[in-house]
């Protein structure tokens, strides 16, 4: 889905020619050292960071020109690291919105069928998102993500700051179940071993080009091979 | 206590004026994140218009609905044509209040050459005066507070329950995340700046309806006690800008009753540093942005 | 470093020096652009280029707070020079009136008479520096021997030592007593003060107060307005609470409007004594706008330098400003605006010591303003420039008296005047009744 | 050249190098260290009341018609260095209050209230500074020099004016061409950065608050000097904006540039205006005056919003920085050798 993708801010290239493809119900994970443009390949994909070469393609669609506020009706959600909810929204409004460009009337069942998904957030509906805890915000960031039913759901780092309980509920729990109901998961990810557990893909990056992308199965308890490849050993 | 009594009453009027434009100010503040201070140029360019149309006989009421229109107006392409492309070019938010300015100065001075310094006032007769108990209002007044109230209500629903509202309110806290979400944020953005320019132009009426005699810069004169009450409501609040616009009202009528009149902007103002200092973020700052403004 | 330091030295240096050539350019070619200016408001004077014209300066305020008073000069000055030039010119020379905005504050009007003064070569006068700016630029035109004309109202005029100072109203003081004394003479018991903190209001408001009081009248309430402000409604409330009979105030239109419209709404808006300030367009109309016409008209008392409105002068210069529309926008709302008619006697007199002085030189027919002024023993009075030119032609003695009545200078080059009480009726202003001496002195202790 | 020629060049000199060392103020408080203060004109008024005041006699002593404190009459330069510590602590003062607590944008807005609040204060409490209608007879210190002409004495006021302004500029290039400098311009550039070297950025806003006053209000001692009069109508809160379009078009940062900037901007427009062939309306000139002003920051701030002479200094780009998605962030620290 992604063909020789670089990309930047400002003219300035930080991510390489990047090749990566997702299918649906499976997770591909992109790992790697801190600084190795991995946030910037997500933000290109949303508009946020500059396209400077390649091409993006969703579902057969291309998508590499199509504005930030429309990739959301050709399917692709996003979840940002940080900055992820609504804040001064409550729960449902921060639901409600991520529906935006549902038809009304399907708005409110579709808000039912995402609480019962993650029945955390029932309780919720009511709370302004900046008073959740970690954990319930990633939730709802997800959830929100998710109202669309989108094909392809783009997670930047869903455990960055949050409690090791809260971490394998996301990333043990959460991920591997959305991605069962049928979408295609990218997600990038700091905490590269839990991730390798739960994906089906691995592609290491590093200094803004993808190392290698095999299969997760091949590097699964082989973690000599991935710090070597973390380290950028040959 | 009757004294009291009537400056509370004068305060709740002089609030009313500042709250419609209040309102206005903050919600496209909290929105784009522009420091608009060429407000006041929009609020005195439509309330112009309205003593042009009121001079060849439109009834005020009605000539205040075409200078909302004209507000809004005026305010969308101030932004389309001046503002975006200077934000799209680079210039950091400092740099946009500068710009603000300057349009602002543009607008009123290009006015002024051509309606000279002169003293202009609506052709309104101010109503008869009503009295209740200590409260003495004309017609004139109770129809601006009415307004106000109304104004105010309706914006605040429209942010609170409609779809478009709370796209407004979330594109003000997160816009990249709204733009995920599919909000049309350049049609939200324009939404923000007409409603905007709107409540200015009424509020621009309302204004010089309220002090009877207006010239080409006394919008830009008043917007400093406007933004104050919009500070001091917490920015990015339209609650908090009526509220702010009250507390302004009030502070300088009951001030000015019991205390050197000349003095009782000044007692509005430091009651906002006051207040600033010991809540940075404003008085009534839940439903305010809290994006810290990027240097 | 330090020879970096020394490169940008030089590159401020150079900024300054390209600086100052853009002035210098600028005043060499000023005399034309002014020139241009003046073909532009008036096509008489083409005609007379090859004996030259002398200039008079409108100094005053264009912009800002106090625009008003620039116009208002105007609509004195044009038609002194429409008459003066119809009658022949000064001397062969053609009299030209040339605006100059001081902008009304002090650090802008200082470059701009210093501008005024290089750039024009046959400047012969000045009218102006209003209260605004006169201590500021008075010194710049005593420097230049430049003869000024001043509307001011300080106080610090009135025992100038400034021999090219010269002013025809009494100073603001005098105006405020004699406010007093028109609010005694109206038979009001309780008389209220309010005045606006601008500078104008403020010179006249000490008197003001202290002469109702040394009068024995009651002052129920004295207000003063922090000018442009939203409202008024808690003084307007005290003042409605204070139930004056009458309110002697001056403060600006805007000021008073706002004000005034919020006192009609909690009361009665009691009789006003006013002072000139009233008596200008921009006053009027703001005030209409916030109480109505009729309702202004039944209560306004301005009291004012007693002019005889059906003077000689007067009409000749109503017919002439009237004849102005060129240069005056809307000349008719003018055309009982007291400092409109100082003007303009300030102009005629000028012209008239010029011909007294057989000289257009301003360092020589200064000493000449008081001979044409005064009153002596064989004196023809003359009402117009026209009358007192052939007067001096025939070698004759003048006495010119202006439409703001005679012009007696003290050696301080004060004028003064005697102040009536007038009401606006049936489309005019008519004097009610005359203050005397006797009654000001009992307001004003001296 | 005739005494009225003479007289003008002088007064024009004496502007330039007043607006220049008022520019430099601001420059430092705004162009190089990046706070908006809006209330800028504030401390030139405060610095030419103090110099009046200063060297006034007793209010008496002019026949009593304008009020103030004070008035104590002391020599030239007692008044200006007086002006400039006033100013300074002031400025201070202000700056305690802004400068900690506030949001920066709610700075700038409690800056713009200050101003006006001075305003009104003056104008209502007349026993301060003689109320709207300000101050005059203010002594010229070079008028006191018997035995020469007054053109002599002209030109000797525009030399205490031009030895200020070098003066106030070797200070300026002390202050920003050095490693305190750089401190300075970092705490505009990257706040964060600043105070992970170990500076404390409100400290360094704090001081260039209180020096930045200090040179507004010296160029209003020689300003109130020169012209003999003061009052609340020459520093009405927009006149600030002047200030910032000189810095503006002269060059943030840079010291010769803001110069040039201040007398383009502050006296040549005004002077070049008057010179307009487009009819004598002087209103539409004073209009004209404002909307140029205004005309002037925008196409800098589009087309150079470096200034005339751009800030010097070496550039080199973090990666990282550019990340940062704020609204027009360069993404550029400097880091001089």
């Amino acid at each position: 889905m992604l063909d020789g993708v670089s990309a930047g801010y400002g003219g300035h290239e930080i991510v390489h020619n990047v090749s990566i493809e997702i299918t649906p119900g499976r997770i591909d994970c992109v790992v790697g050292p801190n600084g190795a443009g991995k946030s910037t390949l997500l933000r290109a994909i949303t508009r946020d960071a500059e396209l400077l070469a390649g091409r993006i393609w969703l579902q057969g669609t291309e998508i590499s020109q199509t504005p930030g506020n429309r990739l959301v009706s050709r399917g692709l959600a996003w979840v940002p690291q940080l900055d992820d909810v609504f804040n001064t929204l409550t729960v449902r409004e921060n639901l409600e919105l991520g529906g935006f460009l549902l038809p009304r009337r399907r708005v409110a069942a579709r808000i039912e069928e995402m609480l019962e998904l993650f029945p955390l957030l029932s309780r919720l509906t009511a709370r302004v998102a900046g008073r959740l805890s970690g954990g319930e915000r990633k939730l709802l960031a997800i959830a929100r993500a998710l109202m669309p039913s989108p094909s392809a759901l783009l997670l930047d780092e869903p455990t960055a700051g949050l409690s090791p309980e809260m971490t394998n509920l996301v990333l043990r729990d959460q991920i591997p179940r959305l991605s069962e109901s049928g979408v295609a998961v990218l997600l990038v990810e700091q905490r590269a071993i839990e991730a390798i557990e739960i994906s089906a893909r691995v592609h290491v990056m590093v200094s803004g080009a993808v190392r290698t992308s095999r299969e997760a199965q091949e590097l699964r308890g082989d973690w000599d091979e991935l710090t070597r490849l973390f380290l950028g050993e040959e | 206590m009757s004294v009291f009594i009537s400056a509370l009453g004068f305060g709740v009027v002089t609030a009313a004026i500042l709250a419609i434009s209040a309102v206005g100010f903050t919600l496209q503040f909290s929105v784009t994140n522009v420091f608009n201070l060429a407000f006041g140029s929009v609020m005195t360019l439509s309330g112009f218009v309205a003593y042009w149309l009121n001079q060849v006989g439109v009834d005020i009421w009605l000539a205040m609905l075409a200078a909302a229109i004209c507000g809004g107006l005026i305010s969308v392409a101030i932004n389309e044509l001046l503002y975006e492309p200077f934000i799209r070019h680079g210039v950091n938010l400092f740099g946009m209040v500068i710009i603000t300015i300057s349009v602002g100065l543009i607008f009123d001075h290009g006015l002024q050459a051509v309606v000279g310094p002169s003293f202009f006032s609506y052709n309104a007769p101010a109503g008869k005066a009503l009295h209740f108990a200590d409260f003495v209002l004309t017609r004139q007044e109770l129809a601006i507070i009415a307004i106000a109230a109304a104004l105010t209500a309706v914006v605040q629903g429209a942010l609170q329950y409609t779809r478009l509202g709370k796209a407004m309110r979330g594109l003000a806290v997160n816009p990249a995340l709204a733009r995920a979400c599919g909000v049309p944020t350049r049609s939200v953005i324009a939404l923000a700046w007409f409603v905007s320019g709107a409540l200015a132009g009424i509020g621009g009426v309302a204004l010089f309806l309220d002090i009877s005699t207006f010239t080409a810069t006394t919008g830009s004169e008043f917007l400093i006690v406007i933004i104050a009450a919009a500070v001091l409501g917490g920015v990015g609040s339209p609650r908090g800008a009526v509220l702010g616009a009250l507390v302004v009202g009030v502070v300088t009528e009951v001030g000015g009753a019991y205390w050197n009149p000349q003095l009782k902007d000044v007692l509005a103002f430091s009651v906002m540093i006051v207040v600033l200092l010991v809540r940075p973020q404003g008085l009534f700052a839940q439903l305010a942005n809290e994006r810290a403004v990027a240097r | 470093m330090s020879t970096r330091n020394g490169t940008r030295l030089l590159t401020v240096g150079g900024a300054v020096v390209a600086a100052l050539g853009v002035a210098a350019w600028g005043s060499n070619s000023s005399a034309g652009s002014t020139g241009n200016a003046q073909s532009k408001s008036s096509g008489v004077k083409a005609a007379v280029a090859t004996t030259g014209s002398v200039e008079v300066a409108i100094f005053h305020a264009f912009s800002g707070p106090n625009a008003a008073y620039g116009p208002e000069a105007g609509a004195g000055c044009y038609p002194a020079e429409r008459l003066i030039n119809a009658a022949g010119g000064i001397l062969g020379h053609q009299l030209v009136c040339t605006p100059v905005d001081s902008k009304g504050d002090p650090a802008d009007a200082v470059p701009a008479a210093n501008r005024m003064i290089a750039s024009s070569s046959n400047l012969v006068g000045v009218l102006g520096g209003g209260s605004d700016t006169a201590t500021s630029v008075v010194p710049l035109f005593q420097q230049a021997k430049i003869p000024v004309f001043s509307t001011t109202g300080q106080s610090a005029f009135d025992k100038t030592k400034d021999t090219y100072f010269w002013r025809i109203l009494s100073p603001d003081a005098a105006q405020g007593s004699a406010m007093a004394a028109a609010a005694k003479k109206l038979g009001f018991k309780r008389v209220a003060a309010l005045f606006g903190n601008d500078s104008a209001a403020q010179g006249s408001a000490p008197t003001a107060v202290s002469g109702v009081k040394r009068l024995r009248l009651k002052v129920v309430a004295n207000q003063t307005l922090a000018v442009g402000q939203t409202s008024y409604r808690s003084e307007a409330q005290a003042m409605s609470t204070a139930k004056p009979q009458a309110i002697v105030s001056e403060a600006d239109p805007q000021t008073s409007a706002t004000f005034f419209s919020e006192l009609s709404q909690v009361g009665q808006v009691p009789k006003l004594i006013t002072d000139p300030v009233s008596q200008e367009p921009t006053w009027r109309k703001a005030m209409i706008g916030a109480i109505g016409k009729s309702a202004l008209d039944q209560r306004d008392y301005a009291v004012v330098a007693y002019s005889p409105m059906t003077s000689q002068a007067y009409k000749v210069y109503t017919a002439a400003l009237l004849a102005s529309s060129k240069q005056v926008s809307k000349p008719s709302q003018w055309d009982a605006d007291l400092y409109s008619v100082a003007d303009y006697d300030s102009v005629i007199t000028m012209a008239l010591a010029m011909d007294a002085a057989h000289s257009t030189k301003p360092g020589v027919y200064n000493a000449y303003i008081t001979k044409v002024t005064s009153p002596a023993h064989g004196a023809t009075v003359v009402h117009t420039y026209a009358a007192g030119k052939a007067a001096l032609a025939k070698g004759k003695r003048i006495q010119y008296v202006g439409a703001v009545g005679p012009l007696a200078f003290n050696r301080y080059h004060n004028a003064g005047n005697q102040f009536a009480i007038e009401q606006f009726v049936n489309g005019n202003w008519k004097v009610s009744s005359v203050l005397s001496a006797a009654e000001i002195r009992a307001a004003s202790g001296l | 050249m005739s005494a009225g020629t003479q007289y003008y060049i002088a007064t024009i000199l004496v502007y330039i190098s007043v607006n220049a060392i008022a520019s430099w103020g601001l420059d430092l408080q705004f162009g190089v260290t990046g706070v908006l203060n809006f209330a800028f004109i504030l401390f030139q008024a405060v610095g030419a009341y103090t110099a009046a005041m200063l060297s006034l006699g007793p209010p008496s002593s002019n026949g009593g018609f304008q009020h103030y404190p004070f008035g104590v009459h002391l020599p030239f330069p007692v008044p200006i260095i007086g002006a400039m510590l006033v100013g300074g602590a002031l400025s201070g003062i202000v700056g305690l209050i802004t400068l900690r607590r506030l949001r920066s944008d709610y700075q700038a807005m409690v800056m713009l209230v200050v101003s006006v609040v001075a305003t009104v204060v003056i104008e209502s409490v007349i026993g301060l500074a003689n109320g709207s209608a300000g101050l005059s007879l203010i002594p010229n210190p070079a008028h006191t020099i018997s035995g020469v002409s007054r053109t002599a004495q002209s030109w000797l006021f525009v030399g205490i004016c031009w030895l200020c302004m070098v003066l106030v500029g070797v200070i300026m290039y002390g202050l920003v061409y050095s490693p305190y400098g750089r401190v300075l311009r970092g705490t505009r550039e990257n706040e964060a950065a600043i105070e992970a070297m170990g500076r404390d950025a409100t400290r360094a806003r704090m001081q260039v608050f209180v020096i930045g006053g200090a040179f507004g209000a010296l160029s209003g001692a020689l300003l109130a000097e020169f012209i003999g009069a003061w009052a609340p109508s020459d520093w009405l809160y927009p006149e600030t904006f002047v200030f910032f379009t000189a810095v503006i078009v002269g060059g943030r940062g840079s010291v010769s540039g803001v110069a040039i900037g201040a007398a383009l901007v502050c006296v040549g427009v005004q002077q070049a205006v008057q010179y307009l062939p487009i009819g004598s309306d002087p209103t539409v000139l004073a209009s004209l005056e404002w909307i140029i002003t205004g005309l002037l920051t925008m196409l800098f701030l589009w087309m150079r919003p470096q200034g005339l002479l751009p800030e010097r200094r070496r550039r080199f780009s973090i990666p990282e920085l550019r990340k940062l998605p704020a609204v027009g962030s360069e993404g550029a620290v400097e880091l001089d050798a």
